[in-house]
């Protein structure tokens, strides 16, 4: 950085000096006290990590005929498992994401400012409603308001294969779970989204009206350009919550072992974290490693989605606004 | 490029091309009459019930139609497009608001039969059927929550000024990948991980409030770092440079300029962070047990959590089943409001930081 | 392609605070009216409610009529989106969409209106504009990059560069030279000088020399005091404003001849 | 207000913890015992996870509960070496009481109709889905002068691994070899089907549907029609008394130790007035314990669950049926070898 | 109280990209230096690297040697906040602190210190600081509201205040002016030539008057073309620079006297 060795400074000259303090202690407890804290979070994930992989050995190793079920292999066993996370994860991340963008902008640029905070507010509550609640209110309430839905769907759109019958007698299938993960999710992203929303310079807001852009205009210029991440970084906190979700999927699926894309029959596909929570209490011996290893399997589903978004992030890096 | 439009005796060539303000209002107007005229012809040849969903969802199709298709002859597509979002964003508030209010509704109205006096003082010692209370769940979600929240927070919000304020190169990278990666844990997994912690460490039958708290701990401080980080990201740099230039050292400046200025943002993530765990049932199961009785000790015996309550009163009733669903449901009540008290602080807190935007 | 600008009584207020009081004044198309005044006086504040845009700030309104070309701004059903495409705007600080590249910035504006413009169309566009605001040499060989990336007084060129694209009938700038260096200001002053041929243009500053140089009228803005309203004291041709203005205030503002 | 109340005079000296482990199906029922028992013994707190059968079996073989309840008792295979008790003192047996005992009804949601005759058959019929629509001839054949109506069945089970399934399956095969073949599981053996969490989940699906039937522990039936099981020749409703009357037909596990009372269900019987389709879930406790006070207190608490009052508050409680008389002096003679290794 | 600055083959860098090369000048103490040149040629980019505020970008680095009273600024174990605090700076940009009150930003680079201060010095300093950035008359009366509540000149005005309350002993301002009418001008410029009594005052500007106005030598800096870097090209008295200086380069820029 500096070609300075050849004037090395006197001795007198560096008592002189008040620049040359002592390093600061504040910066140093400060910034340790960061460093710190962000590796105890490579600490603990290390240890979850560990824990996950060595509880799972057990099942790699073991004979599938012991295994819950029995089945044919390991992979038989986990296979539909993922699928379900993944399609119930997908399904309510495309269902919550518009709606949560949606009321986002709702509140930061389209509700009167009075009437914004209290939507806001109530927003952040229903972050906050209990997961055993939302199941209780997916078998009480929704699953028999979306039923007679349900029904006419597969009697007029039963063509299309994800409507294909027969229906569901109780209406708790999987798109009835992943309206509640939906559900779930979308206050948790809401909330970050308008967070991210009202911080849009007013600066690059104004330069859009100036040009003559239409509110909309200006939201596609300014607004949801310098919002990309924060709604990425959203979704990614909304989809982990989807896939690892356990309760509220539990109590409202009707779960098989099968891969299947129908949305509306009565056998659908499980989900890791809702089958571990099934599964979990009357499990013993290598069935607890089975469990513990399609939880490692989740592990790495989010290790996967949480790459892709950050690469997406970073990709354009350059033009992401922030400084 | 507007001056195309010819002002052809027309006062005003600004107004031009727009429709009137009221005239949206009339078009949702005639399209709910139209689309409740059709679905309840449609109920009377079919013999159904008059659906009001079916009525507001045609209804809003046809406004939707209505006003492109007017909004385009009349104002030109852009502004078309304009109120097609418009009504899509308000859409889109008014369809996602439907399932919410609907829960909190089921929530108020079947949890007021028990939210009564009794719920708050006593616990479940010793209760068998109706009566009883969740004094001993409440003590143990605050204790738990409470503790989780004083592990994680410092830890999050740490990490995320790191990440904001000082990460540079792998190791930032990787606490941001793993950080990610964290926000996918299972919440069970959390559960048999912290049990599995404890149990090296204590008996196999090792449950405490303690090892709940650090259970809720895994799951809450990926929240904590992603929604922190991403408020501290939208400080200006121009308020970091104006502190350094004022001879402030880095750590005064996040101290007192960064934090305090996104204040209202952190003040969020947390209460989404907070919320995000206070509610968590199957982690708690595992390591802090079930219990019907009181304990204030967090490092001893079982400890009864709110969600763990409303879940084993609804799994495991008895024969008066109405009086465990009542408890149930109260819980949940009960639960929602603490969460609520706790936001109201965040936001109190947050305005007394909050930027005192006047532009 | 150029409008008469009419202000009738206006009033502005934030709020419960009055900032500016009972302002009437006749632009003329095709000239440059210049506002000088002390800072806080509502320069800024005036100039925002030619073309509304005033209203993104929560509690600004105005009281009163501002005609163009006899339109009414403020009449019932008037669409503020079509008043800005007519009377463009140049801020203070340079504010270029972080987001997009630098030839995306110029063509923000046009692509509003014309969606489909086609590719040659569209360059031709970006170095005409770039030329306009004097800054085509400096980014000719990083149009990609963001337009965030460039030094302040690039920025700034890089907004007038994008205001000036869409071809409005009104250009207001606040201050639009106050980050530009002295080749740049004369290039931007030069602009001004044919724009006005077929605009109308009104622009902010605190630079006499500058308003003396390109501005055809001059108005003078002053504030009593704090917490008072800022009012209009004096709006004359630019020569009498500084050569012979008849308000005693006025003269001691502009006999301090220098910026 | 229950918390610290001043303990009544009632003169027991016990005192401590008890932890108690497993099967939810016996929650409700600990949940009344345990009231009981601390009102009695003010200066004991027991407590009771209902974390689920295998769970409660797991905790108690690795020592972290000093009591477990399960839905099926520890098999052969455990008791020879498979499983090491680690709780228990060196060498020590374990005491396994079927001290639970709850007929599992089949309910089903059909507007005006409260109850329905079927036959072991019918019902593997339907839950197998070879019987798919109410007005068969095969339900309509049994149930004369009820009107069924041209309706899907739905047939709801439990999605998790449950011993309510286990003990239902278990009915279906033994009594209806030749329409369910498959063995008796915790795990739902098709792949069909509608399924729900836990008792309440099944319930709740049962009575949100239409033209669905479930099996849940009785206790749970409310309101819902339920099935009368063809026996012999008679159709039995449940009943606390019918359902015990099955444990007292069957014959205990042979090889077992004598106070290892692991009872090999006899659900094909045909019996008059037995009803088969019942849960029962042990009660498991170490022979010998190492620290003397756990005995006594792990003994006074299985003598209180076993005894008549104990039984009685079980039913009130958790609509459970009372052991017999046989049953109970069988139970009593095997808590008295519960000890403390010297 | 004032230092005498000495810079030493000076290279700025952003990540590979050299943005000034090879500047060599000292700026004497108890003077005021101007930095004059087209936009993009280094001018910010350099003098923030008097104070170490180029840090702050990521990537930016230096080679080459700055003296501070001899005393090497990039030399080993040197603290930039130290630095700082001895060499203040005013950026181009008004950039007050939105949480704070107009007192509490004055006080800033006291209260953000946590540094404890009695309440009449602080009402003192407080005062002192915005009479001299001549600010004091407007704001007196709403000490207590947000720093962002007032206009953009004012807000510059109060930065000014804000660093001067400090007391560093060197001042680098970038064209501290470019957001203020000629009143707080000329208040900005009166204050530089009584600051210079005591502080060695290093300002950019774009104004050729100002510069010949206020400052005892000048440095042109100017730039070959695009990514070329930046490069100090006459660096003399001002009288010097303005009336005759010995590259045509400087003469081509000053003589387009205006600004
Ligand atoms: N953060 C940055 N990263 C990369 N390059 C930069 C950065 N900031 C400035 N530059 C480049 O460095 C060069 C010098 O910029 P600088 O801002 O110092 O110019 P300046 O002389 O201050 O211009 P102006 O008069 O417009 O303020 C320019 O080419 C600019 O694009
Ligand atoms: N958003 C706002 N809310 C309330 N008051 C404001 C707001 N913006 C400006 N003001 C006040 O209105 C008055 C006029 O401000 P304005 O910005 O128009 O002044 P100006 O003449 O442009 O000054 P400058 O030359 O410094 O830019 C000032 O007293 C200012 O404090
Ligand atoms: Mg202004
Ligand atoms: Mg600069
Ligand atoms: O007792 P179970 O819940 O497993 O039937």
């Amino acid at each position: 950085m500096s070609a300075t060795e050849a004037t090395e400074p006197t001795e007198a000259a560096q008592q002189r000096t008040p620049l040359r303090a002592k390093q600061r202690l504040g910066d140093i407890v400060f910034s340790r006290a960061a460093l710190i804290s962000g590796s105890a979070i490579l600490l603990i994930l290390a240890l979850v990590a560990i824990f996950l992989v060595a509880q799972s050995l057990p099942a790699v190793v073991a004979d599938p005929g012991d295994f819950i079920g029995k089945p044919a292999s390991l992979w038989d066993y986990v296979w539909p498992l993922v699928f379900g996370t993944l399609w119930s994860a997908t399904l309510a991340l495309v269902m919550a994401l518009p709606l949560a963008i949606g009321i986002a902008l709702f509140i930061s640029h389209y509700a009167p400012r009075r009437l914004a905070q209290l939507l806001g507010y109530i927003i952040d509550l229903l972050a906050a409603v209990p997961s055993v609640v939302y199941g209780l209110w997916g078998i009480g309430v929704l699953a028999p308001a979306v039923l007679p839905a349900y029904q006419w769907l597969t009697e007029n759109l039963g063509w299309i294969p994800f409507f294909a019958g027969p229906v569901s007698g109780t209406g708790r299938t999987i798109l009835t779970a992943a309206i509640v993960l939906g559900v779930m999710i979308l206050p948790v992203m809401t909330a970050i989204c308008r967070e991210i929303f009202l911080q849009t310079p007013v600066l690059h807001e104004e330069a859009a009206l100036a040009l003559g852009a239409t509110r909309w205009e200006m939201i596609t210029m300014a607004v949801l350009p310098f919002g990309r991440p924060g709604i990425i970084s959203g979704a990614m906190l909304g989809l982990g919550r989807a896939l690892g979700e356990t309760m509220a999927v539990a109590m409202v699926l009707s779960p098989q072992a099968i891969i299947t894309f129908a949305l509306l029959q009565s056998a659908n596909p499980n989900t890791i974290a809702a089958n571990i929570a099934l599964s979990f209490p009357e499990s013993y011996g290598v069935n607890v490693n089975l469990l513990i290893f399609t939880g490692l399997v989740l592990f790495l589903i989010t290790l996967a989605v949480n790459s892709i978004a950050r690469y997406i992030v970073n990709r354009r890096k350059d033009f992401s606004g922030a400084n | 490029m507007t001056a195309t439009q010819a002002p052809a005796g027309i006062t005003n060539s600004l107004t031009q091309g727009r429709l009137h303000p009221r005239t949206p209002w009339v078009i949702l107007g005639l399209s709910l009459t139209a689309a409740a005229g059709i679905v309840s012809l449609i109920s009377a040849s079919t013999d159904s019930a008059f659906s009001l969903v079916g009525t507001v969802a045609l209804g809003a199709l046809f406004y939707l139609v209505m006003v492109v298709v007017i909004s385009r002859q009349v104002e030109g597509s852009r502004q078309a497009t304009d109120r097609f979002v418009t009504a899509l964003v308000t859409g889109a508030f008014l369809v996602a608001m439907t399932p919410l209010v609907s829960l909190l509704f089921t929530v108020v109205v079947n949890g007021s039969a028990r939210f009564d006096v009794q719920f708050f003082t006593s616990s479940m010692r010793n209760v068998v059927g109706e009566g009883g209370g969740a004094i001993h769940a409440i003590v143990g979600t605050l204790l738990m929550t409470g503790t989780a929240a004083i592990i994680s927070i410092p830890i999050g919000l740490l990490t995320a000024i790191y990440l904001v304020e000082y990460g540079r190169g792998p190791l930032a990278r990787a606490i941001t990948f793993f950080v990610d990666v964290m926000t996918g844990i299972p919440s069970i997994v959390a559960g048999l991980f912290a049990y599995a912690l404890f149990a090296l460490f204590f008996d196999p039958g090792i449950r405490m409030g303690f090892a709940g708290a650090i259970a809720l701990s895994v799951l809450m401080i990926p929240v904590v770092v992603r929604s922190c980080e991403e408020m501290l990201r939208v400080v200006p740099n121009e308020l970091r440079e104006a502190s350094y230039a004022l001879g402030v050292p880095k750590w005064l400046t996040i101290l007192n300029v960064v934090l305090p200025t996104s204040a209202a943002g952190i003040a969020t993530g947390i209460m989404l962070s907070i919320a995000r765990v206070i509610g968590e049932t199957a982690p708690l199961l595992i390591v802090a047990g079930f219990s019907q009785s009181m304990n204030y000790n967090l490092f001893a015996d079982r400890m009864q959590s709110l969600p763990v309550f409303v879940f084993t009163s609804y799994s495991i009733q008895g024969v008066d089943t109405q009086a465990y669903l009542d408890r149930a449901w109260a819980g949940a009540l009960t639960l929602i409001l603490i969460v609520m008290l706790l936001n109201l602080i965040a936001r109190l807190i947050a305005r007394f930081f909050a930027p005192k935007l006047g532009r | 392609m150029s409008k008469r600008i009419e202000v009738n009584d206006l009033n502005v207020y934030y709020g419960k605070f009055k900032a500016v009081e009972d302002v009437t004044m006749v632009i003329e198309p095709r000239s440059v009216t210049a506002f000088i005044g002390p800072s806080g006086c509502g320069k800024s504040t005036f100039i925002r409610t030619l073309n509304r845009m005033h209203e993104v700030i929560p509690g600004a309104y105005v009281e009163g009529q501002v005609l163009v070309d006899g339109d009414d701004l403020y009449g019932p059903g008037v669409d503020p989106v079509l008043v800005r495409r007519q009377v463009g705007m140049v801020f203070q600080r340079p504010n270029p969409f972080p987001t997009m590249s630098i030839r995306d910035n110029v063509l923000a504006g046009v692509k509003l209106n014309n969606r489909r413009i086609s590719k040659t169309d569209a360059d031709d566009l970006v170095e005409k504009s770039l030329r306009g605001a004097n800054l085509w040499n400096e980014v000719k060989d990083r149009l990609e990059r963001p337009g965030s990336s460039i030094s302040g007084g690039q920025q700034q060129r890089l907004c007038i560069a994008r205001a000036i694209a869409v071809e409005p009938e009104v250009i207001l700038m606040d201050e639009p030279c106050s980050a530009l260096d002295p080749i740049s200001t004369l290039a931007i002053e030069d602009l001004i000088e044919e724009l006005k041929q077929n605009y109308t243009i009104v622009i902010v500053t605190h630079n006499m020399q500058q308003a003396s140089r390109v501005s055809d009228k001059t108005a003078f803005f002053n504030i009593a005091g704090t917490g008072k309203p800022g009012k209009l004291i004096e709006y004359d041709d630019t020569s009498v404003i500084f050569s012979n203005p008849s308000v005693k205030d006025t003269e001691d503002y502009v006999s301090g001849k220098f910026g | 207000a229950n918390e610290g109340e001043a303990p009544e005079e009632t003169g027991a000296s016990l005192s401590g913890t008890l932890v108690g482990a497993g099967s939810s199906a016996v929650g409700a029922a600990q949940e009344s015992w345990i009231a009981a028992f601390q009102t009695a013994n003010p200066d004991v707190t027991v407590s009771y996870d209902p974390t689920g059968s295998g769970a409660g079996r797991e905790t108690f073989a690795g020592g972290g509960s000093d009591f477990a309840g399960t839905d099926r008792a520890f098999n052969d295979e455990e008791l020879n070496g498979g499983v090491e008790f680690v709780g228990c003192a060196p060498d020590s047996g374990i005491v396994q009481l079927p001290l639970y005992i709850s007929p599992i009804a089949v309910i089903f949601q059909l507007e005006g109709i409260d109850s329905l005759n079927m036959t072991a058959d019918v019902i593997a019929g339907i839950f197998a889905e070879q019987i798919t629509n109410w007005n068969d001839p095969a339900i309509a054949a049994l149930n004369e002068g009820v009107e069924l109506p041209d309706l899907a069945i739905t047939p709801v089970h439990r999605s998790d691994d449950s011993g309510t399934t286990e003990n239902f399956t278990d009915y279906l095969a033994q009594a209806a070899p030749s329409v369910w073949t498959y063995e008796a599981d915790g795990v739902w053996p098709l792949d069909s089907g509608e399924a729900a969490q836990g008792t309440s989940g099944v319930v709740d699906a049962v009575t949100n549907g239409t033209g669905t039937i479930g099996y849940a522990d009785a206790s749970r039936a409310g309101d819902l029609g339920t099935v009368s099981v063809g026996v012999g020749d008679e159709f039995v409703p449940f009943s606390p008394e019918a359902a015990a009357a099955v444990v007292d037909a069957s014959p205990f596990v042979e090889g077992r130790a004598d106070y290892d009372l692991s009872i090999e269900l006899a659900r094909d019987t045909t019996e008059s007035g037995v009803y088969p389709v019942v849960l029962v879930a042990y009660l498991v406790a170490c022979e010998t314990y190492t620290d003397p006070a756990k005995a006594e207190l792990v003994k006074a608490y299985f003598t209180y669950m076993a005894s008549p009052e104990g039984q009685a508050d079980a039913q009130a409680g958790a609509g459970s049926a009372p052991i017999s008389a046989a049953l109970f002096e069988r139970v009593t003679a095997a808590i008295e070898v519960i000890g403390a290794a010297e």
